[in-house]
């Protein structure tokens, strides 16, 4: 019990610290490949320690009340998602819940900026929630393909089912659904060249467009959280998990810098392109795999 | 059904530039387009009025922030028209390698421009700091890294420093050495095509009725530039081709740039090459007391926007009478650019806006 | 239980010739009739009574029964029919016909009690068509587009009607009883193709009513042009009628056994059903999105979500049995609650167009909250009610072996989102426009009703062991597995799910977050006007992103979703019209004429069944 | 050509004074009412390309000159034809007090913000004219700023340096 | 990061934070802007020091005045600074801010940018050098240090000035007041 508790309260303190780690190695690494030196390290803490220390409009009450419900339901999903052997709420809804509370995030800050009444804001929800469900249907599939191939819905017993064979990005059939998340990955992240929701020059910087002081400050802990989440889910349905925190952060990290890379060397898509990218060749191959999986089943 | 009115500019990341456009909207579709200059105005040609013929040179570079050679050429070419000075033949080959830096180095600024709009911070990048080894060179040469004031009437203010001709060619070279990185990260990215084809589309015929020059009047197939069509400085004096691309949308424009600027790369090594010794500078009377015959001349060079022309009227005073430049950007920014964006998409405007390569001090003046 | 059809039906037209009196006793009277009804109801709860109305009706008895099944539709029935006619009050004081309006609505109640109590195929039939009309009446109150909206429904119901009573009266033919449970006794042994075609004749029925693609045409219009109140029953309840009849058919007469067995036929005609509902989840979830009249987006919802129900119903698992009927309460719950929130808004704005609406938060917060509740539960948000039927919905179809169909009911869900958050957005966020800068909040009467409605939707998303022990309990009497069900959710080896958890953890997370931006440096507030436009001033009224919201998903998916069956019964109606037309120039044209024709055509149905006997 | 076409001119309109300043200018000036005969007869001719409108502010005389500068595009996308250099400067003079003159944005399309600017710093009206809205200007000036009796020195002492520097209350 | 830094991290971490963690507004009003792409871009880097363009003044606490300023830019700019929130910083780029530098006798720039905004420090020049920048930049570190930069408090305290000052030059402007002024409360009570 006060296992779980502490586990209850240190995860989420980890997943921002990773996050916020993320968002530095971030700009540090896209400042290497610009020819430059880059930030310090630990320049989005001082960011964030700077926007709250700044106050902030508000526009009312639901334009707090978003942003935490935002901010709550990522710390929330990080109970539900194993961090290593660490998952405390594993017996709560499995899968299915983290596919929920994932909606948590958009939702809260769609809340948000609809009350700040920014029609940049508003094109960036039309944006982000458009591209939401041009991802969704490559990652149902894939998620179901992993779900239907271990008949459970728990994403403990998944970790557990790759561990005791092998990873289920190179086992047989869930390699098409994990070849299918690689190529999604990058806009489940929201990164470029799926950066459209975001696009400063376009819109302004979209949802954040009216968020500064402490507001700017949870928007970026919650960009931060989402990174970290994604790509957990990632390792945990097909690198195989792992048994202790030192190796699962490695394999978080080495995703992360490979994304981070293909961010350097793309520039944005509309988000018509991205729909129908993401609606082309991973939906197909993803379809495929589920297909394989049923048949195997 | 409610309108929908967004301010694209003056304060907004994707504008380079002080310069707005307000869109009327439905949807993520831009209905009407209405650009909204004179963020920007100074009166320039009433300041000049009041100043001497030589004092004005300061002034005139400041009306285009990127290539400020150009406006001082256009000015100096005009002077030199109603004043009758010869330019010694150097003279004539430092300008134009001077003004085709002065194009590589805006050209660069341009492709960070459009780079940065598409959201692509690394190309972005690797061309500004290009630009910026282009900018060492006028700073040995002029002493500005900006604003360099350099071609006078009757000439250039100094001629190359001692191992100038080196200095151009080792930063040329590792410049172009770039050019495949850019290549295979920009010019020939799936994603730019994807983005930068089709988008701000306009035909032959149309970009004549609308007074276009520059590469936009180049990238619809028309082989028509000032420094071919009436040549001035030593244009006329190497061999050199114009690029041109026929489709008239921004993936044309970019490549023409692309294109323009590794031909301005290859002229600038011809004219080293082959450039005299002499004399570079005619020198004028005592500029407060220089005095030009009454008249009035036009001249006109071509900028990396377009065609640059300066019409100069004197009533036989110190001071000009009346100045007006035409500039680029005038027609592009104004009345092309609304037609293009009618029935566009919101995520294209700056796209558009960029790839007609608009400088907003320019139409202000 | 006669008191209650006494009440209800007596009530009906007691309040009617009160209203003659005065509005404020018909007002009094329709209350304490439907409050009375939902405590008779509650009364009845586990008893299971039976009657006999009427001996000898056409040489049959009209009988009554309550079961479990019964009593869980009775109460959602009564439930939502008292808050509507309280949602009334204001919403239709001042208007013409409001006596006529308050009669209907309580017939119309009772006819739907009537149903989930009727014991025998009869008795079944004549209520469904008491129902049936009455709902006509009240679709077309409203007149103009109304009526057109109301023929719609009536013609396609009475297609419905009378290919049931066509069903039934074959049954009767066949096995001479129209109860129930000897019914069920004696199909069994039935040839499954018999069985089949009756069974398809009735479930045609059903899925007019519950609007099943392609039946469901019927629908938008429909609850669009109905009075929000009736909209809201509409949605929440009548259209379930046709659940209610599909469970009949296909548990009490078939049986669930032979339904999921793995017999041929029957795993064909389950085959069809789960792929007609899964067609229903998917095309109007994405037909919604596109609409711009806040009550037809809701008709499409209403359309999709129905698709939910019958694809957890026909899937055949306890657990799918459990989400249907789980999300068939739900769905009353969180459906009603949309429908009444948007009725608010409507009756204080006298507009549900959603591009000129805008930023009524400020004005309307009560309505907003609720509405906000309202479309948590309709996208499954943890922690409302519709988050754990469709839990167990996914749960049962990953976990049986359905990926696909599980899919395609997720994907359903992301079109909720799409289409919720536009209905949250285009109405209580954004700009406010300056000819609503005085609204005033709704009035209390429905602030009431929107009150207890959010509160039910998140008290059984917090507790739903309550109605899934009693949803247990009835599968249990159709002899189905048992589920291991704990007041805060499921307990089981491959997946439970608990929502004590999950609130705790939200809770929790949510109070540090909202302790952290309290705590810290203290915030401006500022208006709406003062926003970011690139340096310049909002153009006031002008500065709203609201028309063509998913502008660019639209140009990609627009052509696909077409609502081709519409067009084909539109074309269908007009080939039957230049038919009659032709036939006019034989009879002289007058209504009488029609009626025969219908006579005409119901007699050689009947005929043919009767003839055949077998078919 | 070149010669041609200053015979054309010259017999088309015979109030036309056309002088070739230097090899490349040719400077045509016309009375105010043919020069939108002229502008469209020397658009057919080839100088299909309006360079710049112009204004210029002859106080002493009293009147304002309008300039066009016309110059040709190419013929065809390969070949010079040599004409391309041609600068054809198209003069007017119109009365300064009250000044107005008919649009040519019927015969070029690109003259539409030359006018507007002419109109909004010269205060020339342009009849015909479908947006003579503001184009650069914030404040309204009560001589349009580029007149020659617009002091802009003056103007600037009256204005700006009457705007008070922020006192500092407290100290 | 420098040791001897922690200690003042740990003493003032708003200070420092608001030091390290410039964010510029984004807005070209001059000329002066051509130097700001090299400034944050790979031959000078600003981002060393945390300096980064952001899309919104409501995300930025620094204001770079970037040259001369006319009067439709002074609208402008006047809206931006008031959206965004404190402490915010600005800094007045080039010459032409300071007293108009070469347009000073241009009917269409204002001459003293300090009677319309506060301005906390100028980089004279023109235009300035990048390296000119970022010593601007590390006078203004110094300036934070010393609670100097006190540019949105004197806002604040002398509103009813610099409102006086923007209407007399442009006529009503479009947006209410940002602070309760005194002239604006004698107003309402007239």
């Amino acid at each position: 019990m006060v296992a779980t508790v502490a586990q209850c309260v240190l995860l989420p303190v980890l997943g921002i610290v990773i996050g916020l780690f993320f968002l530095g190695l971030y700009r540090k690494i896209m400042a290497r490949l610009h020819w430059r030196y880059g930030p310090p390290l630990i320049q989005p803490v001082i960011d964030i320690l700077r926007l709250f220390f700044q106050g902030g409009m508000s526009h009312g009450a639901v334009f707090d009340f978003g942003l935490v419900l935002s901010l709550a339901g990522a710390m929330a999903i990080i109970l539900f998602i194993p961090f290593a052997q660490w998952c405390p709420l594993q017996g709560s809804g499995g899968m299915l819940v983290i596919l929920y509370l994932m909606l948590l995030m958009p939702l809260g800050t769609a809340l948000s900026g609809g009350e700040a009444a920014n029609p940049n804001a508003s094109i960036g929800i039309s944006r982000k929630l458009i591209l939401a469900l041009g991802y969704e249907v490559p990652l149902l599939l894939i998620l179901l393909s992993v779900m239907s191939y271990y008949s459970t819905i728990s994403i403990v017993d998944i970790v557990r089912g790759q561990q005791a064979s092998v990873w289920a990005l190179f086992s047989w059939p869930l390699a098409l659904p994990g070849i299918a998340y690689i190529l999604i990955l990058p806009a489940v992240l929201g990164v470029r060249p799926f950066d459209t929701t975001t696009a400063p020059q376009e819109i302004s910087s979209g949802p954040l467009v009216e968020y500064g002081g402490k507001y700017l400050a949870f928007e970026h802990i919650i960009h931060a959280l989402s990174l970290f989440l994604g790509i957990s889910l990632f390792v945990n349905l097909f690198l195989g998990g792992a048994a202790n925190p030192i190796v699962f952060f490695v394999k978080i990290l080495v995703v992360f810098v490979a994304c981070v890379c293909i961010n350097a060397v793309f520039p944005r898509l509309r988000i018509e392109q991205a729909v129908s990218y993401l609606w082309k060749w991973p939906t197909a191959i993803a379809f495929l795999g589920l297909v394989v999986v049923s048949l195997v089943k | 059904m409610r309108e929908l009115e967004l301010y694209f500019g003056p304060q907004h990341l994707g504008m380079v530039g002080n310069f707005s456009i307000t869109l009327k909207a439905e949807g993520d579709r831009v209905l009407k387009a209405t650009a909204n200059p004179g963020y920007l105005h100074r009166g320039f040609e009433k300041l000049m009025e009041y100043r001497t013929w030589i004092q004005n040179f300061p002034l005139v570079c400041r009306i285009n922030v990127v290539e400020p050679d150009h406006v001082e050429m256009a000015y100096a070419m005009a002077v030199e028209k109603l004043a009758g000075i010869e330019v010694p033949e150097r003279a004539q080959y430092v300008r134009s390698i001077y003004l085709e830096l002065a194009r590589v180095g805006s050209h660069l600024f341009g492709l960070w421009a459009y780079a940065n709009m598409l959201g692509f911070d690394t190309v972005a990048q690797w061309a500004m700091y290009h630009r910026d080894l282009v900018l060492d060179l006028f700073e040995e040469l002029t002493g500005g890294r900006v604003y360099h004031i350099y071609i006078w009437p009757g000439g250039v203010r100094r001629d190359f420093p001692k191992g100038f001709k080196d200095k151009i060619v080792t930063t040329l070279h590792s410049i172009g050495g770039c050019v495949p990185d850019y290549d295979a990260a920009f010019f020939n990215n799936a994603i730019f095509h994807k983005r930068a084809s089709g988008i701000g589309k306009i035909d032959q015929r149309r970009a004549r009725e609308l007074g276009a020059t520059g590469q936009v009047l180049r990238a619809t197939g028309m082989k028509y530039d000032v420094r071919k069509v009436a040549p001035y400085a030593a244009y006329d004096k190497v061999e050199w081709n114009v690029p041109v691309r026929s489709d008239g949308d921004a993936y044309s424009r970019i490549w023409v740039v692309r294109d323009e600027m590794i031909e301005s790369v290859h002229m600038i090594f011809k004219l080293l090459d082959c450039m005299p010794e002499g004399e570079v500078f005619n020198k004028p009377p005592n500029p407060f007391k220089w005095k030009i015959p009454r008249g009035e001349a036009y001249a006109r060079c071509e900028s990396s926007r377009g065609e640059f022309g300066a019409y100069v009227v004197s009533n036989g005073e110190d001071k000009p009478y009346r100045v007006h430049f035409r500039t680029p950007s005038y027609p592009h920014g104004l009345i092309i650019l609304e037609k293009l964006l009618e029935n566009a998409n919101i995520a294209d405007v700056g796209n558009t806006m960029i790839s007609l390569y608009v400088v907003a001090p320019e139409i202000d003046r | 239980m006669q008191i209650i059809l006494l009440t209800s039906f007596g009530g009906a037209f007691a309040t009617y010739l009160l209203a003659k009196i005065s509005s404020r006793l018909r007002d009094v009277c329709a209350v304490i009739v439907s409050g009375l009804l939902v405590v008779f109801v509650a009364l009845l709860y586990n008893k299971t009574p039976a009657a006999t109305l009427i001996p000898s009706f056409v040489g049959a008895p009209l009988t009554v029964r309550l079961n479990m099944l019964s009593w869980f539709f009775a109460i959602a029935i009564v439930v939502v029919g008292f808050l509507s006619i309280v949602f009334s009050f204001s919403y239709i004081k001042g208007k013409e016909r409001a006596d006529f309006y308050y009669l209907m609505m309580l017939l119309v109640n009772a006819g739907m009690i009537g149903i989930v109590l009727s014991a025998d195929l009869l008795t079944f039939y004549i209520f469904w068509e008491i129902m049936s009309w009455g709902a006509f009446l009240l679709i077309s109150y409203n007149r103009g587009p109304a009526l057109r909206a109301g023929m719609k429904y009536i013609v396609m119901s009475v297609i419905g009607s009378v290919v049931m009573l066509a069903g039934i009266l074959s049954l009767y033919a066949v096995y001479e009883t129209f109860v129930f449970s000897e019914l069920a006794g004696r199909i069994a042994s039935a040839s499954p193709a018999y069985s089949l075609a009756c069974a398809s004749m009735l479930c045609i029925a059903f899925a007019i009513k519950n609007a099943v693609v392609p039946l469901h045409t019927w629908l938008p219009d429909a609850h669009s042009e109905a009075p929000a109140p009736f909209s809201a029953v509409l949605s929440g309840i009548l259209i379930k009628m046709g659940t209610y009849g599909l469970i009949l058919v296909l548990y009490l007469f078939v049986g669930v056994k032979l339904f999921i067995s793995p017999t041929y036929v029957w795993r064909g005609f389950r085959f069809v059903l789960l792929v007609l509902a899964s067609i229903t989840i998917l095309v109007p979830s994405f037909i919604a999105v596109m609409q711009n009249d806040a009550k037809k987006v809701l008709a499409w919802s209403s359309i999709a979500q129905a698709g939910y129900i019958i694809l957890g119903i026909t899937f055949g698992t306890t657990l799918g049995f459990a989400a249907g009927m789980f999300h068939f309460l739900n769905h009353a719950t969180f459906k009603a609650l949309l429908f009444f929130g948007i009725g608010a808004v409507e009756y204080r704005t006298k507009t549900r167009d959603l591009n000129s609406l805008g930023g009524l938060l400020k004005r309307m917060p009560i309505t907003f909250i609720a509405v906000l509740v309202g479309t948590c539960g309709l996208i499954g948000i943890p922690l409302t009610n519709g988050f754990v039927s469709k839990w167990l919905l996914y749960k049962t179809l990953i976990l049986e072996g359905s990926p696909f169909l599980a899919f395609i009911a997720l994907i359903g869900t992301w079109g909720t989102i799409l289409y919720g958050y536009k209905l949250l957005h285009h109405v209580f966020l954004g700009q406010l426009p300056e000819k609503y800068k005085n609204v005033r909040k709704a009035p209390a009467s429905m602030q009431f009703v929107l009150i207890i409605l959010s509160l039910a939707v998140v008290v059984l998303g917090i507790l739903p062991g309550i109605p899934l022990k009693l949803i247990n309990t009835i599968a249990v009497s159709m002899g189905m597995d048992s589920m291991n069900i704990n007041i805060f959710g499921i307990a089981s080896e491959t997946g439970a799910l608990n929502t004590v958890n999950i609130l705790s953890v939200l809770a929790a997370a949510g109070i540090v977050v909202w302790i952290i931006l309290k705590a810290s440096k203290k915030s401006t507030r500022i208006s709406q006007e003062d926003n970011y436009a690139a340096g310049a001033a909002i153009p006031a009224e002008r500065y709203s992103y609201t028309v063509d919201f998913y502008n660019p998903l639209y140009r990609m998916i627009r052509r696909y979703l077409r609502d081709i069956f519409d067009e084909f019964y539109y074309w269908i109606a007009g080939r039957v019209q230049a038919f009659s037309d032709m036939v006019r120039r034989l009879y002289v044209g007058d209504v009488g004429c029609y009626a025969m024709y219908i006579l005409l055509f119901l007699s050689a149905l009947i005929l043919s069944q009767v003839w055949w006997r077998v078919w | 050509m070149n010669e041609g076409l200053k015979e054309k001119l010259e017999k088309a309109f015979p109030h036309a004074a056309i002088t070739s300043m230097r090899d490349t200018d040719y400077v045509v000036t016309a009375d105010k009412e043919s020069v939108l005969s002229l502008l469209a007869y020397v658009k057919d001719a080839g100088f299909d390309h309006l360079t710049l409108i112009s204004c210029v502010d002859w106080i002493d005389e009293g009147e304002f000159e309008l300039v066009y500068i016309l110059s040709p595009y190419m013929k065809d996308n390969e070949q010079i034809s040599g004409n391309e250099k041609i600068n054809l400067i198209l003069k007017t003079r119109i009365a300064r007090g009250n000044p107005a003159f008919q649009t040519v944005t019927h015969i070029f399309e690109n003259a539409e913000p030359y006018e507007r600017e002419l109109h909004e710093l010269f205060g020339v009206h342009f009849e015909g004219h479908k947006r003579l809205i503001p184009l650069f200007l914030e404040r309204a000036y009560d001589i349009p700023p580029f007149r020659k009796d617009f002091d802009t020195r003056r103007y600037v002492k009256e204005v700006f340096d009457n705007i008070p520097a922020i006192q500092d209350i407290k100290a | 990061m420098d040791r001897n830094k922690i200690g003042k991290w740990l003493k003032q971490p708003a200070k420092m934070a608001n030091k390290y963690s410039l964010n510029a507004v984004y807005f070209c009003t001059g000329c002066g802007i051509i130097e700001i792409p090299p400034v944050i871009t790979a031959r000078w880097d600003a981002e060393r020091f945390g300096i980064i363009p952001v899309a919104t003044p409501r995300q930025g606490n620094l204001f770079m005045i970037t040259g001369y300023v006319s009067l439709k830019t002074l609208r402008a700019i006047i809206r931006t600074y008031e959206q965004m929130p404190d402490p915010k910083y600005t800094v007045g780029f080039g010459s032409c801010p300071i007293n108009g530098g070469m347009y000073w006798d241009s009917y269409n720039t204002i001459k003293h940018l300090d009677r319309y905004i506060p301005v906390d420090g100028w980089i004279a020049g023109c235009m300035p050098r990048p390296e000119a920048v970022f010593i601007g930049v590390t006078h203004l570190w110094t300036l934070i240090e010393k609670d100097m930069a006190n540019g949105y408090l004197r806002y604040r305290e002398h509103y009813d000035q610099y409102r006086g000052n923007q209407e007399k030059l442009l006529g009503k402007l479009d947006w209410p007041p940002l602070y309760a002024t005194g002239i604006a409360q004698k107003e309402i009570a007239a």
